[in-house]
């Protein structure tokens, strides 16, 4: 069995409807000597067999509900209301694709547009696109086109701080392009000028500022930014920002080991045409009834082919639409409320730890959840140590070239004083 | 419709949040943003009931036929739901280390293995995150091949046929390549002439679709590999059609050097709207070592995640869209080699079908056996076009297919019934068809009409670019 | 619509099972049946696309509005589907044993206490799986304890008001018992008269469903709780319309002796098309003993399953409809008292305020305020019947009230918003009976012919009785 | 915060429209000296708190995917199909209720309507109700309408064999009524016969023999059957049942600790109007559609009042639409596969278990998919060792009034050879 309805005698009434004798006539233009290999997998596995492997697998990961959670660096543990499961599994949204139809797509239609107005209000900005695979394509895509924007210009300034596997990325995509990533100041030849804020250890920038800085250099100021922190920051849009990218995975989406997340960029109006990615519009219809359909398609591969603005087709629809129902089921009081929380949990922890023998707070000004520690011992060991408590501390700095006694910590709105407590304790014995 | 902030009211929200339990440490008000974010103020109750309403104006495979040509809109299995939401699935995450992701990483492994063996490469990296990344990746690793070598400042083109999927050109121009179309011949195949014309010292590859767009499966492909192959130039395959040759021919064998899978079309990962998808990449001796990880390698009893030797980087953050290859992997290891190729017979075998059933009205563009899909013309008498057939589709209780592609066939319809459809819808379907056709002489107000039984009209496409509304 | 046999074809199947792993064993000829079971043969597919084309073919909470008198038609919870499923809930046996069930016993121990200590009573059993089944315990509660005390013989008669619910008078006679009706006065409250009249020593009790089914809290609820007793009977509370007094009163304190509550309306549990809902019954000092079990005691750290000593033993098999109460008990844990009291609060709320809107055009039947529901009457304008205005309001989008009961108010329309409906939907659906009411006079064929929206119109009700066809 | 809608700002108004000054003043007519009493409980959670509280709850049970199981006796762990889940959680089945207003409720009327058919297949039946709270109370209601049905006669009689659960709830049900229970030979008092086929402890009984006993008697035979087993076994229509019931926890409703099950009712034609419960009936609209509403209501509480034959109103109708599902997911093969692997799996068990040394099989005759053994050693013993080894190899009988050394040991299809192998090894080691 595969899935499939038809039987043996469904096939042959089929196939003499063709007129031919067998399916296997049907690949006859497949070379003959290629053709029916031999192919040596593992025997199938009936359903509840596949249900008890999975399972299995499944047990011998760590599970954030397990442990006291503290560990973050680009993927979060904030909590996933139950609605945003039962709404995005409905048959209706889950086996969809692409809106091409819009009058029979209305509902992933304006369920994006709603994502794309929603997104617009926590960043600022003018226009929103539906979606990119996860925050570090999105920035990479940014900065291409911050380069395609500004005709002359060729390179793309890196702030400090970072996330080292976004720029990762960002390398792969500048790989065959004739763009530059540079460390160094900005200058006439500055398309871009990507700040990451709060940086990936945690501090808060001056984002006028570094705009000021982008723009009187000619370049465009991209921000990367945890949209968490947007339900009490300013957002980037009021401090200047040409393009915000952010990693939308803390709305709704869950952690997945890192996938499916979700990609979240935005821009101004005049850049429209620039943008990669899909964009909802709204529109009439010809009665003037309101409804919404793929707009600006001009820009995209399957029209404009080799000069397209990407070649992005497929993206995070669904992770989008978790999103849209996060922040609607929120809301404004409570998305703040997510943040203050995450906010005023963090700084009791920071103190807290602060105050241990031999640790203290590495990040620098302000930070929003996330802070670095110095540790006493290398990080690696109190993560091993305490792991077995079930309590993961942070991100040892070490796992992504970091020094070895440097601890990333995070805290959200999911962690109870009690769980606090219990980290601080276990760190108090590590030395 | 509703509208989430026309049903707002100050204060309400639908998730109760714990209180606050520690002391409050005051946010400082230079950092604080000056105007709030106008989010929507609902109850759960008014939330749920207005995405449930939203859902049910969609056509999805869980109501509708769903035949759009080229994204293979197969049934998903709702056991796959249930394997990904398992919680060291869900909630694991990508930072907790290799000693606490064994689960996960084991799955990675016995999934590349899964993908090398039905293919024919040699190795598996499953992180681009969808078909387009998986192009963008065989050919930056095309490109880092010849750059190894030394080739790259001469070798700047990559053969496009005008028959390949429509992210082809700009996933080379992406990589920093030329990309260069090659005509389709009479048959619908690589005109062979063209090809050698182009086959020289600043060839760096051949991005071929295979089947191709228009559901053929290239006769010459052997020819075609082997004249790329002797100008110095790279063999990428667009596995988006996957679904039409597993467990027929291993692309490997027939000399690829490199293909990407849609694990979202072919195996079975819902399309959700628009994705997310996933887009492993497997390749061949010559390119193997650039694939992006990291991979999942044995080590010992366990598994590791290590990057391959010579790896182009990352693609992506993190180890690919893993939720979606949990999905690709329930399905792939409860059908096993022999239930594949069921899979790809019977694929075959319903376009085939409808091919024949709708022939005297829809002729196919290209009189052949067709492979999981195929493509014919929507402009069947005076002053009717594509659209109004597809729109007319749409009263009959039938998703439209794929219009106005590919490019090559004008008025282009593209018909891709998959295997999971029964012959009874493949008939029905082929009916309102034929009748469509019937009503396109004789009642051809119907289609320029269509669709009637939506809750919109067809929309004003050219106003929403002339007046762009972008967001409530 | 699509039929599961008429798409079914031989063989198909939507589930993959395990192979054989064991030697066969045959069966027996003569154990074998005969005529195998005409069951549907479809692909999974093809299953879940006719069952969610079904689906949509419904109205409900999380897509309309409910107003369905008497059953607390309130938004459902989506956590609680999530608690429900957890697997220690969900893959567990009864048979399992205390020391492997502790997490699901400790689960029904604080959900007694809490039913406990909003309701005012001392003692609670979990285990009947609905309010019809909770009535029956607390009249057969109640016999017992006349059992007991020897005076079964005598006290036969159960005292039913004639605005109690409709299951009450079948109850007392399933118990054993000759009900007997009591009029209303012509406030609304049972008639003081015509109980004391009947307050002699063959009586064995009263059910009295507070507040009652015209939605009104009874006035004289002290004196007729003090009539019966002083006669030796025992009071039986309906608690269907708990949803009207949390926090309010408790029914304990007023005097009742056992009362039943209704999961599903009260506490959430989803209504599931016709159930299951759970009916745990909670009882005073004269009762308690009675309780039917298992009930869970605290025992060292732990709990167990115990029968309280003069139980009138089983009223289903094992304990309860759990899988209601885990929803029912996440509920109340995230409502906690206030939160339960504020439910009420709304709940009555909008019930006046909804008939406030609509008293011009559909009066109340009594003057007062009323609880958590109201009752008026749809014979609003000649030939017109309550019928038609419900059907026309199913063409405005919203599910019709109750009909046509209480019986005690002719054509009456019995409407029950709930706590969980916004402002302005309430507000929405008097625009829409006061609009009806218009169209009664000004076009009444609009209600005659209503509803015109659905896939089937009125049906032929009396024609399934006459001609029976209950299968396909 | 409780689910609601309405703040503050919007009670003010409608109390304005209402006419008075406070929420409270609704509430005069209830007794001033109990009204708003202090109610004690603890302080509420919010939706994450509940969540790890109710999965620690949950983690304290034993949960079948985690043992091996064979653990039966009246609640089976069959393969619950993952398509199951799916469609009853969605919103449209899951939040409607009983089906009043046929116009707006045909998807559940349908489906039972398909319910109903499907049941009436397996068990030979005419009619088919919708449905009762559990295998026992439909078996009570069974009695309870044989003796109704049979005028002048007032006793209903139990063969051997009948679950001790069930004979408790038969009892309570009895308690107020004029009805007798009977362990004796059936007479011309005997109104219904009450025959478990497989009895409890698995022995397949000669059902035309005990229909002809009953029929001889004036009496009606009422089967108790467990529905899997039909997909083998003779239809006890087919035998000359007059009333079938059956538990259909097995069919897709999973274990949930015993609740919510489905109580099975299946009687023939002439019996409709004395049948309890729901039915539902097809019939045609004013243009000459089919459509299906509830029908025979005049049987029904809410009509009939205390002349009804039951006061049922709730049932679990969810349960029986994911039966409906779950046998038509099945399908007519798929449904005699999982009681063809049952049976052998089964057969397999109790040949191996028989032959360890001090062991043997104590059920007669034929058995299903559940059967009796004598054990060496006290069979609480047993399952308490075993347990350990997360095996719960069945039923110790002593806990429902059964001998000290017997077992009740029960195999279905999910249960792999190497699971039996497993139980095998360790009853050996128990001695």
């Amino acid at each position: 069995m595969s899935f499939i309805s038809n039987m043996p005698k469904d096939r042959e009434m089929m196939l003499k409807k063709i007129g031919v004798s067998s399916v296997d006539e049907l690949f006859k233009d497949v070379p003959a000597d290629k053709r029916f290999p031999r192919v040596d997998m593992p025997k199938p596995l009936s359903e509840p067999e596949i249900l008890l492997e999975l399972s299995k697998l499944s047990a011998k990961n760590a599970s954030a509900e397990c442990y006291d959670w503290f560990l973050g660096a680009g993927v979060y543990n904030h909590f996933v209301p139950s609605v945003v499961g039962a709404l995005i599994t409905r048959g209706e949204f889950l086996t969809a694709y692409t809106p091409y139809q819009p009058e029979v797509s209305q509902g992933t239609l304006e369920a994006i547009f709603e994502y794309q107005t929603m997104i617009s209000e926590l960043t600022g900005m003018d226009v929103v696109n539906a979606s990119h695979y996860d925050g570090a394509t999105a920035l990479a895509e940014a900065a291409i086109m911050s380069v395609r924007s500004t005709r002359k210009r060729h390179k793309v300034v890196l702030a400090q701080g970072l996330h080292p596997e976004y720029r990762d990325i960002i390398e792969t995509y500048f790989q065959g392009l004739d763009m530059e990533l540079s460390d160094g100041d900005l200058d006439d030849q500055t398309a871009g000028y990507i700040v990451q804020n709060p940086t990936w250890t945690g501090e808060i920038l001056d984002v006028k500022a570094e705009a000021a800085k982008a723009h009187d250099a000619g370049a465009m100021l991209i921000v990367h930014t945890d949209p968490i922190s947007l339900g009490v920051l300013e957002a980037p849009g009021a401090c200047g920002a040409d393009i915000v990218t952010a990693e939308g995975q803390s709305l709704g989406v869950g952690m997945n080991w890192g996938g499916p997340m979700l990609g979240i960029f935005a821009t101004t109006q005049k850049n429209i045409r620039k943008m990669p990615g899909r964009i909802i519009g709204e529109t009439i219809d010809e009665r003037g009834n309101r409804g919404c359909v793929l707009t600006f398609a001009a820009r995209e591969q399957h029209i404009r082919r080799e000069k397209a603005t990407s070649n992005i087709c497929s993206n995070q629809g669904l992770a989008a639409l978790s999103a849209a129902i996060y922040l609607a089921a929120l809301g404004k009081s409570g998305f703040k409320k997510v943040a203050e929380l995450s906010w005023h949990k963090a700084h009791y922890a920071a103190a807290e730890i602060a105050r241990i023998d031999g640790f203290s707070l590495k990040t620098k000004g302000h930070f929003f959840k996330e802070f670095l520690v110095e540790t006493p011992v290398p990080a690696e060991d109190i993560f091993a140590k305490l792991k077995e408590k079930f309590i993961l501390p942070g991100l040892p700095l070490s796992r992504l070239g970091g020094g070895d006694k440097e601890l990333l910590v995070c805290v959200t709105e999911v962690n109870s004083k009690e769980q606090i407590d219990r980290l601080v304790a276990a760190l108090k014995e590590v030395k | 419709m509703s509208n989430l902030w026309k049903i707002s009211g100050e204060g309400r929200s639908a998730v109760y949040l714990p209180g606050l339990d520690v002391p409050e440490t005051p946010i400082p008000s230079e950092l604080r943003r000056q105007e709030e974010p106008n989010l929507p103020e609902v109850a759960e109750m008014d939330l749920v009931r207005h995405y449930t309403n939203l859902s049910r104006r969609n056509f999805s495979i869980d109501t509708h036929f769903y035949p759009l040509g080229s994204c293979t809109m197969k049934y998903n299995p709702k056991v796959n739901e249930v394997t990904a939401a398992l919680p060291g699935f869900r909630n694991a995450h990508p930072y907790q280390g290799d000693d606490l992701s064994q689960g996960a990483i084991e799955l990675l492994y016995r999934m590349q293995e899964q993908l090398t063996a039905i293919s024919g490469f040699e190795a598996t990296s499953l992180q681009p995150a969808a078909g387009a990344q998986g192009e963008l990746t065989g050919i930056l690793m095309i490109r880092k091949y010849h750059e190894e070598r030394g080739e790259l400042e001469v070798r700047r083109k990559i053969l496009v046929p005008d028959s390949a999927h429509g992210t082809n050109p700009a996933t080379a121009t992406m990589a920093g390549f030329q990309s260069k179309e090659i005509p389709s011949d009479k048959k619908g195949n690589i005109d062979l002439e063209a090809l050698r014309a182009e086959c020289d010292e600043t060839l760096a590859g051949i991005m071929i679709t295979n089947p191709n767009t228009l559901g053929l499966f290239e006769e010459n492909i052997v020819e075609v590999i082997d004249a790329v192959h002797k100008a110095g130039g790279m063999v990428y395959g667009d596995g988006a059609n996957f679904n039409a040759v597993m467990g027929i021919v291993k692309p490997g064998e027939l000399g690829f050097d490199v293909m990407h899978y849609n694990v979202h079309k072919t195996f079975t990962g819902p399309h959700g709207g628009g994705g997310p998808g996933a887009g492993p990449v497997s390749a061949g001796a010559a390119l193997k070592d650039y694939l992006p990880g990291p991979i999942a390698y044995k080590k010992g009893d366990g598994y590791e995640l290590k990057q391959p030797p010579k790896t182009i980087g990352r693609m992506k953050l993190f180890y690919g869209n893993f939720g979606i290859l949990v999905r690709g992997f329930t399905y792939i290891s409860m059908l096993g080699a022999a239930g594949l190729r069921e899979v790809t017979e019977n694929a075959v075998l319903n376009a085939n079908y409808l091919k024949a059933l709708v022939a005297d009205n829809f002729p196919a563009a290209y009189d052949r056996n067709c492979m999981h899909e195929f493509v014919c013309r929507g402009d069947i008498a005076p002053g009717i076009h594509t659209l109004d057939v597809a729109k007319r589709l749409i009263d009959y209780g039938f998703h439209p297919p794929t219009i106005y592609f590919p490019l090559i066939v004008p008025e282009a319809m593209m018909i891709e019934p998959t295997e999971t459809e029964s012959r009874e819808t493949i008939e029905a379907f082929a009916d309102a068809l034929n009748k469509i056709a019937d009503e396109a002489v004789n009642a051809p107000e119907l289609l320029h009409n269509a669709p009637a039984s939506t809750s919109v009209k067809r929309l004003d496409e050219a106003g929403a670019v002339k007046k762009p509304v972008l967001r409530y």
